[in-house]
């Protein structure tokens, strides 16, 4: 590993992409090693959904990990996001703690929310992670409201706003980019795209070709890139937060990606083909295409990424033996924080 | 029409409710999201997509509030449209149109247009879905004149209240327990009403009534049965609706058994019990009582993600147990 | 009048603006008629709001009577509408009679509404009028709704849907034009842009320069007409709802107009200047416009208007002392209408 | 401070208090609909613009729903929004921003982050607005856990309790009675907070007790004054806060007087009245009763247009007059 060097990134600026001009070795391998995390992560929670550790319903991002990387690599700690049901991956990307996310899962009290948010409410408040949210398009004003907080505090933070294609018919969406745009706040509206809400194509439900068609609508710039790519997704992520944190305003940025899995637990997949699927999985896993690349450019060899993989399995299963020893929140407290304890 | 009676559960019960409705009546039709191929959030419509084709069970975009706003124009200009909210709690989203629109639409033109209008809401706790989809809004919505709300407790009644719904010339908003989807009961086949507005009696009892909504009617009936081990024998008044609630029934109970539990899930403060509660100690039947009336509801919280605290938040069958012994042994 | 043809409007097709090619000058003189019907009309309401006659509060049209007419005008008598706040102007133009209007508004049983309604709820069912909205963009969803009944109906109905500058930053009006838009329903959205959503400007309320650019969000087209030109709105209306009566979906048309009075009866009208309200008054009156344009394509003389403004004077007039004479509704019977009675 | 005792109007006592808020937090701000230049639709931000700045009274987009979340993601990163609805109807329109975002956010992330936000909702009817613009919907924030409701009805409350909601961690909702904001009443200057949650004795009496909210606590003091020339003597406790309700102040009275009227102008089914009315039936006050718990409310109808038509759908003084003279001499 520490032999690769950025040497050849710098020897040819015009074709590198420019993940490998922007970020360094260690970097762009943290890069990985989060896009695994997230991955196994996933994997980690349906496998205990399956066998009953965990209850309810969850959200699985497995095959959007470039996006979630690319949007929050740009950013500072202090920076803020808002995410969506489906977002153990922006939580990993913003920096939050594996072992503290399943432990959440697993209903804990050393959970991210002490055992009272669970998946869909995953958050981390010390990184910038406003939580996710349940309800579709239901982050998008607050995210406005801390790049407001932001503007008010002339803090210079950025807020990112993560949501779905399927969030971009709800009249949230519409409200908050126009006042983002009239206040030219310093937000970055991300539309993960991945085809579907639930069932429903965006062709289906949506009346433009391109989410990012609508940001004209607004007077802010719309962005289309490959979601799937971690350079092109931090490239746009990039030139969208300095344009926000320069007082310009809000961007869109359409995302194109796909989940391989089901909406959610409860999924038969009945409105997409396995074809469909399959392509994606094999011609266009975000994690592949990164492998490929730091291969390509030098960062990492075969070695170097088995080494990431390696410490990402333990840092799995250390993490979920955490969850697992971790105490249940005593039923006796159900009603802590419903309000804020006030001093005596 | 064939009454033979079978087993079905409550989510085949509503679906056979509207297939016979899409069947009988060309103004009906179905929308909300993923109804179609999904078949529902909750498989409620299941295959009728398939029957009856994506012009009449339309799956909508993720836009509440015009979904239904859509649905309401649709109900003022010949149709009998059926809506579903994925979960109750995305009725926060479209409450301008339930409330504002189609529950005062008639009254504010005079009566010069009705708002045939069914909206169905899945609703209440116990899936692990924390906060923003666990949520018991009934009450809300039984605090609007020009709705009536319903709450049916069997598959027999869902069915039976949804084809009701369906006739009647005002929105009607119908509250499906979402643990309730799975339960099993005798349902005729062909098309049946039962009346809205009417409280149903689930049993007879001496001691003390218990007035109790969906889910709440099958746990009330559980906890009887360990009462009446002890001697304690409880009548059990399933409301069905809540607004216009059945005062009668109610009052009659009560005079009867002279002491009054209500349950239901709903956070306790405001809940329907605040109502059934007021409701009878304004009625005559506050003379005929020997005790407090009492509430078991939902806690004063949201609901939490971990298993154990959800169940610890709403009334559980131990709960009415222990309510209704001391209510009839005067321990308090 | 008699004498007057439409013999020069037909020998200079290609001058003649679309409405005195379009329409008999039977026609044409009924537009004048309710032009100035909408604004006796609307001051007869304001003087007896001043005499105490009538309570609440309304909200006047003055200004915009050409957008009303011109929208209205290609509509059959069962196309439908659903209208605003300010929607007096709407409810005249599709027909309803101005004594059951004074009625309404003065709180009799012979009113519209039967004296439940008032001013914000004015509707005349009977003539396709689906009401007005005391929610800004309440009526965008419901006219939605009404076309597709029309859809499913096939009944060949076409929804005028009103609104204001203001209501198109809510969410409803995304939501609505989207579903309006991926279903091919035969609606037309028109947008009154009067500049101010009571005091706050488009400018500073709305990211975009003209509300008719939000129609390329949802792949609609978008049209900028005169507000106060009749003739520009007929034709722009004549398109959009011959386009939705082929089924070929929605437009939205922004109808650029002004308010002469203030936003409702408790205005101070501290956001704008005197100058910019007397410009309108002075050189963009829309019936003063539409009065020269009679006289120039020879519908018209000075007589033939001072004959319709006459025959408006005494429709008002009866129409005030209908609403007078009328019967204040029982106050037993406040709970009338809350459900539909059912025949026993 | 000064305490000098000056006459205000309910409104200006609000502005006063929103004006000593924006001094003394620079983490406070306004917003809302035509707060601005216009001075606010029932002009109670009047010229707070001019001495503020447009950047801390901001006039919004007429987008509710969208500004009621920015209120509630300002609120969860350092400030302090004062979020005005321009009639409580609109809130139609935020509920899912306000139920499922605001009160719950603190609960769901597991005491991380708190929102104090403060909402405020002219509300009521009386002013010929109609349905739309017209109801009281405090019982359905009542209904909520997670947020602190309140109801002001003096002037000297207005300031006081927005006051105490400014300082509150957690969302606060106050309801204003549209036909107070020209009450006048003796207001100190300064600041001074009056507390979320205590109920206040208006008036003392021995014969029955009125629990009173908003604008029908002005309108029982009338009533009481007429009963007292009847020698029937009525003792008025001004709920003030909603949620959490003061139930000791409650059980006390009525454990005094043994009688209980519950007054409010919100639709009677579910509106406050029927959880005050069960609290007490429920409590320990229970067997100091002398009659049934009767309840004043709101007809069970939108509010209609004609003046006269709208005066008889909600309380008015003979009403209360009447109901206490039946609850006193057990007419009923
Ligand atoms: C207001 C609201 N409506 C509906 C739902 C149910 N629901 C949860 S996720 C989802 C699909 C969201 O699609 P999209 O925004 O594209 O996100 P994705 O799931 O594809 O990541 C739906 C309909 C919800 N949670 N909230
Ligand atoms: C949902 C909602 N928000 C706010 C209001 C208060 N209000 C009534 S009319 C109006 C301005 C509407 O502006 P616009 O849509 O441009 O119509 P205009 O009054 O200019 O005709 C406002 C804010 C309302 N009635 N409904
Ligand atoms: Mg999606
Ligand atoms: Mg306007």
């Amino acid at each position: 590993m520490k032999n690769e060097s950025k040497s050849k990134a710098k020897s040819e600026p015009a074709n590198v992409p420019f993940a490998f001009r922007a970020y360094s070795p260690e970097q762009l391998r943290d890069v990985l090693r989060k896009m695994y995390l997230i991955r196994r992560f996933e994997e980690g929670a349906e496998d205990s959904y399956t066998r009953g550790l965990i209850h309810g319903t969850m959200h699985l991002s497995i095959g959007q990990e470039a996006s979630a990387l690319g949007i929050c690599m740009p950013l500072k700690s202090d920076d803020q996001i808002t995410s969506t049901h489906r977002g153990h991956g922006h939580c990993i990307a913003k920096g939050a703690q594996v072992d503290r996310m399943f432990a959440e899962f697993f209903g804990k009290t050393t959970g991210y929310c002490k055992g009272r948010g669970g998946s869909m409410h995953i958050a981390d408040v010390s990184q910038g992670n406003l939580g996710a949210n349940g309800i579709v398009a239901g982050g998008i004003p607050i995210a406005v409201g801390a790049a407001l907080s932001a503007k008010m505090q002339k803090n210079g933070k950025v807020v990112i706003c993560f949501f779905g294609d399927g969030a971009n018919n709800e009249g949230a969406f519409h409200e908050s980019l126009n006042m983002a745009s009239i206040w030219k706040l310093p937000v970055v509206f991300v539309c993960e795209n991945n085809g579907y809400g639930m069932s429903t194509s965006t062709a289906r439900s949506t009346a433009v070709a391109n989410i990012a068609d609508r940001a004209a609508g607004y007077s802010m710039p719309g962005v289309i890139v490959d979601g799937n790519n971690f350079s092109a997704v931090a490239e746009a992520s990039s030139a969208a937060i300095e344009r926000a944190r320069r007082g310009e305003g809000p961007t869109l940025i359409e995302s194109k990606t796909y989940r391989h899995r089901g909406h959610s637990k409860s999924d038969r997949n009945r409105y997409r083909t396995k074809e469909e699927i399959d392509e994606w999985k094999e011609l266009r896993d975000p994690i592949a295409l990164f492998e490929s690349e730091l291969r390509q450019f030098g960062i990492l060899n075969d070695a170097g990424i088995e080494e990431v993989r390696a410490s990402v399995e333990k840092e799995i299963a250390d993490a979920i033996q955490f969850a697992k020893d971790s105490p249940m929140p005593n039923t006796g407290a159900a009603l802590d924080y419903v309000y804020t304890e006030l001093p005596q | 029409m064939n009454s033979a009676v079978r087993e079905l559960t409550y989510s085949q019960a509503i679906q056979e409710a509207m297939a016979i409705a899409l069947e009988s009546d060309p103004r009906v039709f179905l929308m909300g999201e993923d109804i179609g191929v999904y078949g529902g959030a909750f498989q409620v419509t299941g295959d009728l997509v398939e029957r009856f084709g994506s012009d009449r069970v339309i799956d909508m975009p993720i836009s509440e509030l015009g979904g239904a706003g859509l649905a309401v124009g649709a109900a003022m200009t010949g149709m009998r449209p059926i809506f579903e909210f994925q979960f109750s709690d995305f009725a926060t989203l479209a409450m301008e149109q339930i409330v504002n629109q189609a529950a005062k639409m008639r009254f504010m033109l005079g009566g010069e247009v009705s708002v045939p209008l069914v909206m169905r809401f899945p609703a209440g706790s116990g899936t692990g879905a924390a906060a923003q989809h666990s949520q018991s809004l009934e009450a809300w919505l039984a605090h609007v004149p020009g709705l009536k709300v319903i709450q049916p407790a069997t598959p027999h009644d869902a069915k039976g209240l949804l084809l009701a719904a369906v006739q009647d010339p005002d929105p009607v908003m119908i509250f499906e327990h979402k643990l309730l989807y799975k339960v099993k009961g005798p349902v005729p086949e062909g098309h049946y009403t039962v009346p809205i507005g009417k409280a149903e009696i689930r049993r007879m009892g001496r001691d003390a009534t218990i007035v109790a909504t969906s889910i709440m009617v099958q746990k009330s009936l559980k906890a009887a049965e360990i009462l009446q081990t002890e001697g304690i024998d409880v009548e059990i008044v399933d409301l069905r609706t809540i607004r216009p609630i059945d005062r009668e029934t109610v009052i009659n109970s009560v005079k009867k058994t002279t002491r009054l539990l209500c349950v239901y899930e709903a956070v306790k403060t405001l809940g329907i019990g605040a109502e059934i509660s007021a409701m009878v100690a304004e009625s005559e039947a506050f003379d005929y009582l020997d005790a407090p009336i009492m509430r078991l509801g939902g806690a004063d919280s949201p609901i939490p993600y971990n298993p154990e605290l959800e169940k610890s938040v709403v009334p559980q069958v131990p709960d009415i147990v222990a309510g209704i012994r001391n209510l009839v042994q005067g321990r308090r």
